[in-house]
């Protein structure tokens, strides 16, 4: 082959050649904006580093991880997140498949239904977070106004003031922020299923409600594993919406680890602290993914 | 599964899903049609006492809302261009090549989401500032590229993967290269994922918030959800005007999805997001 | 046209798992050669070898005489027409077909006669602004075939291209393929896991078995003298009634009963440990000819085929199907008496699987 | 007319601080300024600027705006001050910040520009020394002033026939009279800020302050009085009891209680100096010509206290052009910068001369009320950790006010927190 030139070599890449070719601009740019900030990280959380002192960095060893792990604001933070993370996912999930399920009825027209999932998904998590504050809020809130008109309650409730009640109006603005895109997923695996499936059901005297379980939800499964798994990562990096509804309030109760790690480094000006919180963060996230990333690896 | 078919209740899910979905965004509208001080008397009006653009008018002179929204513009479109580009190589390579660790790979350009970009918020800082990027579109595009490059690659990865390999073999034998045939047919053949993931990224740009308000500061440099939050000052928060600024925001990007929802759901649907 | 040689050609992942075992083979000008095998026997990844879509991990292929392993598919001069048509879904039939031309430049007029012959020829014509979706299986496999055809390569490939087709259809194209490849005297490589398929369109047949060459030769040869037991259980629909027996005597004892053997024969099979008794179901008749051998046997089953019918039988412990003329009634039971020429009785080695003849 | 000579008094102003630099003036400076957000007046800045250039025709001054309330932008302060970026030399920055930036290095000493501390703020409002002067060294130098007031309905009052209350006791029993009188259920009798912002921290410290207790010593250590705190807490807590004031005041935020004020919905108002104009100039105001200020209450016993507020100018230490940088705050601190903000954009003024001046008290009247109580301003706690002690003592007066803690557990949670931080 003395006869190809340098050019036809070039045309004509190795296979390895090649896929170092085609991944070098992702991992360049990961290496920039992940990979070297990540290690800045964990470097400065070995370190006393506060920024407010003046006092420049001092080695502290491993001295940040034992007082996270005593810092009842990490663990209430931790605690928080979890249960966010565990109440909205499903919570997504069923409201999700629900629209979905409605949003696939027979309609003449299509494109209302299909605006009205694309909406909330497509509105930015901070100004959501700021319209269901006003929603709920206790005077001006058109929940409460809802409230008083059906005729309960002659005080209105004070949702964002009281800890339980903050708690379940976040999380039911996450629900309803993404449940939209739940259900578009959803709602596109729903449309890959094969009628046929429901008249052979039929025909083996099936009901509704056991066509739903028997055939809908199995044949969603894939769906559904992948939705949940986004929308797992993303939960646990819950910080826009607790953070302009309540601020994390009342007092930390509905404070994430994203917003106690956000306080810590841009507002304490921990940056040591803050990269140590932030290293746990990451652990946690890591445990959570192994799963979801072993299952990529099963379909890949 | 096949629900009742009737004409009413096929009515009462379409309104439900439809109440759901619009709500917030024509309760904004409604409100950027109030005055200030029609928003705090009681009981609250659902419908304007005495409607009025004034808001709008204010928004626009307030702040350069047109520029925040070029910006956004420009910073969105950049990115999901850029977004698609490195992930489609980086997709192809993991779903086409024979490459060893490929799995691993995958995993390394997913795994980058799982880190909370708020954490990396200082280091990002720093790292564009020493570029001198600091307060150009690059300082945003760079961070966005990279925050759509999971989604983007999963879901090109799903879409490649479902090109029968030999339509690329017919075009190598038809006189294409490698990249020839990548370019001439896999990628006109993966042009709804392409779109899927071009949406995706589109809209993951166009909401970030807290990168854009670090590294964009200046005022011909922000973005819209940045210049937004600057209607609010220390002692005020005109909700009208902020929801007249909020409903510019949001017409856009409805507009795309309203456009191109066809696709967006017949993207999902080719097996985009399943894995 | 032009000539193909395979020489020691091996194919082995990581160079570990070995899937093609040092093939020779050697396609003369025109020739029309096919590659039979049951699935994963490696005749698929030969081909795509041949094509520039496998890598060769030794030996080497010559197209014409020059060594083309390194050659990338686009400058090996070939033509590929693939199992699922592999038509581009977003051009239309004429780019399709003129895909390629375009690719090497051929002048705009060159692209359109040959292409509207192409489709003349295939009955085509009238569809080129189609889009490969709106076609049928056999539509597009025509399509397909005809984007390798107006490339006028040296040398057509053809990977199961009939496979995705019903029964009546593949028919029809095989006999269209036949045809073309008359008209063309184009040399052909054509894959197939479907022995008939193999047999009615070849100039010869390499049978391949897992990685390995288990015989290259004419149809005919194939049928008659297989060279190898897996050959002989490929071939024929039945194939060939294959048979555990033991040497007594020069006849072939199959548990009971004795079939006698040419002396020829039966000496080649003396002293092998193990053997197999082989006779084609056609050869297993009902009439006595000069010269044939009775054979005792008990029906068990009858499939009447219209034609013919196909009755398996009892001969000693054995099993063996025969062809039997269309009024053959005897229920099942019933004894009978086969009669077979000793020129068409088959001896194996069974540990080797090599033909003793 | 009495703009013109304003004018010129500042274009002197600046020729003399441009007199009083050694550079040469022929090489071109240009001066990049973080000028706050809206709120702040970057327009007003920008016509001192020009007055400035005007004058020094060395100096290029650009503006950079951001970050709407002033935690934002602290919050982008801290981003770029701690990447040591050297694009900006001029920050305005909260009086709460002075002691937090100097602490981190961020900022370059004035002593070399404008003299020992004790000289440089004599001229200025008495809580200058105490914000503004870090360690010894000036960090920065005032530019205009805020202040918590209390606004009041001067008709309601005259009405029922009550005069300005002096201790938070008689304010709850006035406004209880007016309520009960006006029969109006929207109507609250006193409105301040309860939702977790910088507000909060000033509703923690004014009845706190008004017992004649301090929350840290000159050295910024934490002197704060347990008992002493709890009683400012419960003294809210009573009057939210007694329908004083609203339920959900842990939701109120600045803007909340500007609007129901203009609303006509409050007899009493504590809010900072802009609310002056909300109430009397707005369109859509509905108490122009009612509103009246007074010194904040005290409690019984105690003297009149507020949260003094305000912008102040500093020095980036990763300036490239310190000396030229130092000048021109130099400048934007002079009684003639400070008069023109007062008279253009009624900012409060930062010398106390400023606020008798004849063209000021014919520009803004009110003026001459505030000046009292301005002065007995005093400042939020100072720290290196600011972000912190401000963020402990919001969120935790918030959750008081909310009653998701109690006031005695909620004080104790502050002092153990802040123990550590402020020593």
């Amino acid at each position: 082959m003395a006869g190809a030139s340098l050019i036809e070599r070039l045309r004509d890449p190795s296979e390895t050649a090649l896929g170092v070719l085609l991944l070098a601009p992702a991992f360049l740019l990961l290496a920039l904006i992940v990979v070297y900030p990540i290690g800045t990280l964990i470097f400065n959380s070995f370190f006393d580093l506060r920024l407010s002192g003046g006092s420049g960095m001092k080695f502290v060893g491993l001295e940040n991880y034992l007082l996270v792990l005593e810092d009842a604001d990490f663990w209430n933070a931790t605690w928080n997140t979890v249960l966010i993370t565990l109440i909205t996912v499903p919570g997504a999930l069923v409201a999700g498949l629900g629209l979905a399920l409605l949003a696939n009825l027979p309609f003449r027209r299509q494109w209302p239904v299909r605006l009205a999932l694309l909406l909330p998904w497509a509105l930015p998590l901070a100004f959501a977070g700021l319209i269901f504050a006003w929603f709920f809020h206790t005077e001006y809130g058109v929940v409460n106004d809802v409230v008083r008109r059906l005729g309960f309650g002659s005080e209105p409730t004070m949702w964002l003031l009281r800890p339980g009640w903050a708690f379940a109006a976040i999380c039911l603005t996450i629900v309803w922020k993404t449940s939209s895109f739940m259900a578009l997923i959803l709602l596109a695996g729903l449309q890959m299923i094969p009628r046929s499936l429901y008249e052979a059901a039929q025909v083996d005297g099936a009901t509704r409600w056991q066509q739903f379980w028997q055939i809908t939800i199995p044949m969603l499964m894939p769906s559904i594993i992948v939705a949940l798994i986004f929308r797992t990562i993303t939960a646990l990096q819950t910080f826009d919406i607790p953070y302009t509804m309540t601020k994390g309030g009342p007092g930390n109760a509905t404070e994430t680890l994203a917003m106690l790690i956000h306080k810590t480094t841009i507002d304490y000006l921990d940056v040591g602290y803050g990269s140590t919180l932030a290293v746990f963060m990451f652990v946690l996230s890591l445990a959570v993914t192994t799963v979801y990333l072993r299952r990529i690896g099963r379909q890949a | 599964m096949t629900l009742p078919r009737g004409r009413p209740l096929t009515l009462l899910a379409a309104a439900i899903v439809v109440v759901n979905g619009f709500f917030p965004a024509v309760w904004i509208l409604l409100t950027s049609l109030k005055s200030e001080a029609e928003l705090v008397s009681k009981p609250i009006t659902w419908w304007p006492r005495d409607p009025t653009l004034a808001n709008y008018v204010q928004a626009f002179t307030d702040q350069p809302l047109l520029r925040y929204l070029g910006n956004s513009l420009a910073v969105a479109v950049l990115s999901t261009i850029l977004s698609l580009v490195v992930a489609a190589l980086a997709a192809y390579a993991i779903a086409r090549l024979n490459l060893r660790h490929r799995q691993l790979i995958l995993t390394c350009i997913v795994a980058s989401s799982m880190f909370p970009l708020v954490t990396l918020l200082v280091p990002i800082f720093q790292t564009m500032r020493s570029l001198g990027l600091l307060n150009t579109y690059t300082a945003l595009v760079l961070p966005y590229t990279v925050l759509n490059l999971p989604v983007c690659t999963l879901v090109l990865v799903s879409f490649f993967q479902s090109i029968p390999r030999d339509l690329e073999n017919a075009a190598m034998i038809d006189g294409c290269t490698r990249l020839g045939a990548l370019w001439r047919v896999v990628v006109p053949l993966a042009a709804p994922g392409v779109f899927t993931a071009g949406i995706l990224a589109f809209v993951n740009a166009w909401d970030e918030f807290l990168l854009a308000l670090s590294l964009n500061a200046s005022a011909s440099m922000r973005t819209l959800p940045v210049g937004i939050t600057l209607y609010q000052g220390e002692f005020t928060f005109p909700w009208p005007i902020i929801s007249a600024a909020l409903v510019v925001a949001i017409v856009p990007v409805a507009v795309l999805i309203a456009v191109f929802q066809e696709r967006v759901v017949g993207g999902l649907t080719q097996g985009g997001l399943k894995g | 046209m032009a000539q193909v040689e395979l020489r020691g050609v091996t194919k082995s992942y990581d160079g570990k798992t070995t899937v093609i075992h040092g093939i020779d083979l050697e396609i003369r000008h025109g020739e029309f050669v096919v590659f039979v095998g049951p699935s994963g026997c490696g005749k698929s990844t030969l081909l795509r070898m041949i094509a520039g879509l496998e890598t060769i991990s030794g030996g080497e292929v010559r197209i014409d005489g020059r060594t083309v392993n390194d050659l990338p598919p686009r400058n090996r001069d070939i033509a590929m027409v693939f199992q699922d048509y592999a038509l581009y879904p977003h051009k239309n039939l004429y780019e399709n077909m003129a895909f390629g031309l375009r690719l090497r430049k051929t002048p705009e007029d060159a692209i359109r006669e040959r292409v509207m012959n192409a489709a003349k020829l295939l009955r085509i014509d009238h569809m080129l602004e189609r889009r490969p979706a709106a076609l049928s299986g056999g539509q597009r496999q025509r399509v397909a075939i005809g984007r390798a055809i107006v490339r006028e390569p040296k040398v057509f490939l053809f990977d199961e291209p009939l496979s995705n087709l019903d029964a009546q259809l593949r028919n029809e194209m095989r006999t269209e393929i036949k045809r073309l490849h008359q008209r063309l005297g184009a040399t052909i490589i054509y894959v197939t896991h479907d022995q008939v398929e193999a047999m009615t369109l070849a100039d010869r047949i390499a049978v391949l078995s897992a990685g390995h060459k288990m015989q290259y030769d004419t149809p005919d040869a194939i049928y008659h003298r297989p060279a190898a037991l897996f050959v002989a259980g490929f071939t024929g629909a039945p194939p060939m009634n294959l048979v555990d027996c033991e040497l007594a005597q020069g006849a072939a004892d199959l548990g009971g009963v004795r079939v006698p053997l040419p002396a020829e024969l039966a000496a080649r099979g003396a002293g092998q440990p193990a053997l197999k008794f082989g006779v084609r179901p056609e050869n297993l008749r009902l009439v006595a000819a000069p010269g044939d051998v009775p054979v005792p046997a008990e029906v068990s089953l009858l499939e009447p085929l219209g034609a013919e019918t196909l009755v398996t039988l009892k001969v000693g412990r054995a099993e063996v199907v025969a062809r039997c003329p269309a009024s053959f009634r005897e229920p099942p039971g019933s004894a009978v008496t086969l009669h077979v020429a000793p020129a068409h009785l088959h001896l194996f080695d069974a540990a080797s699987g090599a033909a003793l003849h | 007319m009495q703009r013109r000579n304003l004018m010129k008094a500042l274009a002197l102003a600046a020729g003399m601080a441009a007199a009083a630099g050694t550079t040469a003036a022929f090489a071109q400076t240009a001066l990049r300024v973080f000028s706050g957000g809206a709120n702040q007046r970057p327009d007003l800045m920008r016509k001192l600027f020009d007055q400035y250039q005007a004058a020094n025709p060395g100096v290029k001054i650009e503006i950079e705006t951001g970050g709407a309330t002033s935690e934002l932008q602290r919050q982008y302060l801290s981003t770029v001050l701690n990447a040591k970026d050297s694009a900006i030399d001029i920050y305005m920055i909260d009086i709460v910040n002075p002691a937090q930036y100097f602490g981190a290095g961020w900022l370059e000493p004035l002593n070399a520009y404008v003299g020992n501390p004790a000289d440089a703020m004599k001229p200025y409002l008495p809580v200058y020394l105490q914000s503004n002067v870090v360690d010894g060294k000036v960090a920065a130098m005032p530019g205009f002033a805020d202040a918590m007031f209390m606004y009041y309905r001067k008709d309601l009052l005259d009405k029922y026939k009550i005069a300005e209350p002096k201790t938070w006791d008689e304010l709850a029993a006035a406004s209880k009279k007016i309520q009960a009188g006006e029969g109006n259920p929207n109507l609250q009798g006193l409105s301040i800020q309860g939702a977790p912002i910088e507000g909060a921290v000033c509703t923690f410290l004014l009845p706190y302050w008004s017992q004649g207790k301090e929350f840290n010593d000159a050295s910024g250590k934490l002197t704060l009085d347990k008992a002493a705190a709890v009683k400012g807490l419960n003294q809210w807590l009573a009057m939210v009891d007694s329908g004083v004031i609203k339920r959900n005041v842990a939701e109120v935020k600045t803007p909340d209680t500007v609007n129901e004020f203009k609303a006509g919905q409050v007899v009493f108002a504590i809010n900072w100096g802009f609310a002056w104009d909300r109430f009397q100039v707005d369109n859509d105001s509905t108490v122009k010509g009612k509103v009246g200020v007074m010194p904040l209450p005290a409690m019984a016993g105690g003297k009149s206290a507020t949260c003094v507020g305000g912008w102040q100018w500093a020095v980036s230490a990763f300036s490239k052009n310190k000396a030229e940088a130092a000048k021109l705050v130099k400048f934007m601190s002079t009684p003639a910068a400070s008069k023109f903000l007062a008279v253009e954009g009624s900012l409060l003024p930062v010398y106390q001369s400023v606020y008798t001046d004849p063209d000021v008290v014919k520009a803004v009247p009110w003026f001459k009320d505030a000046s009292n109580v301005v002065i007995a301003g005093k400042s939020r706690p100072l720290s290196k950790d600011y972000g912190q002690v401000s963020d402990v003592v919001r969120t935790t007066t918030s959750a008081v006010l909310a009653r998701t803690k109690k006031p005695d557990d909620g004080v104790g949670e502050i002092q153990s927190r802040l123990a550590r931080v402020m020593r």
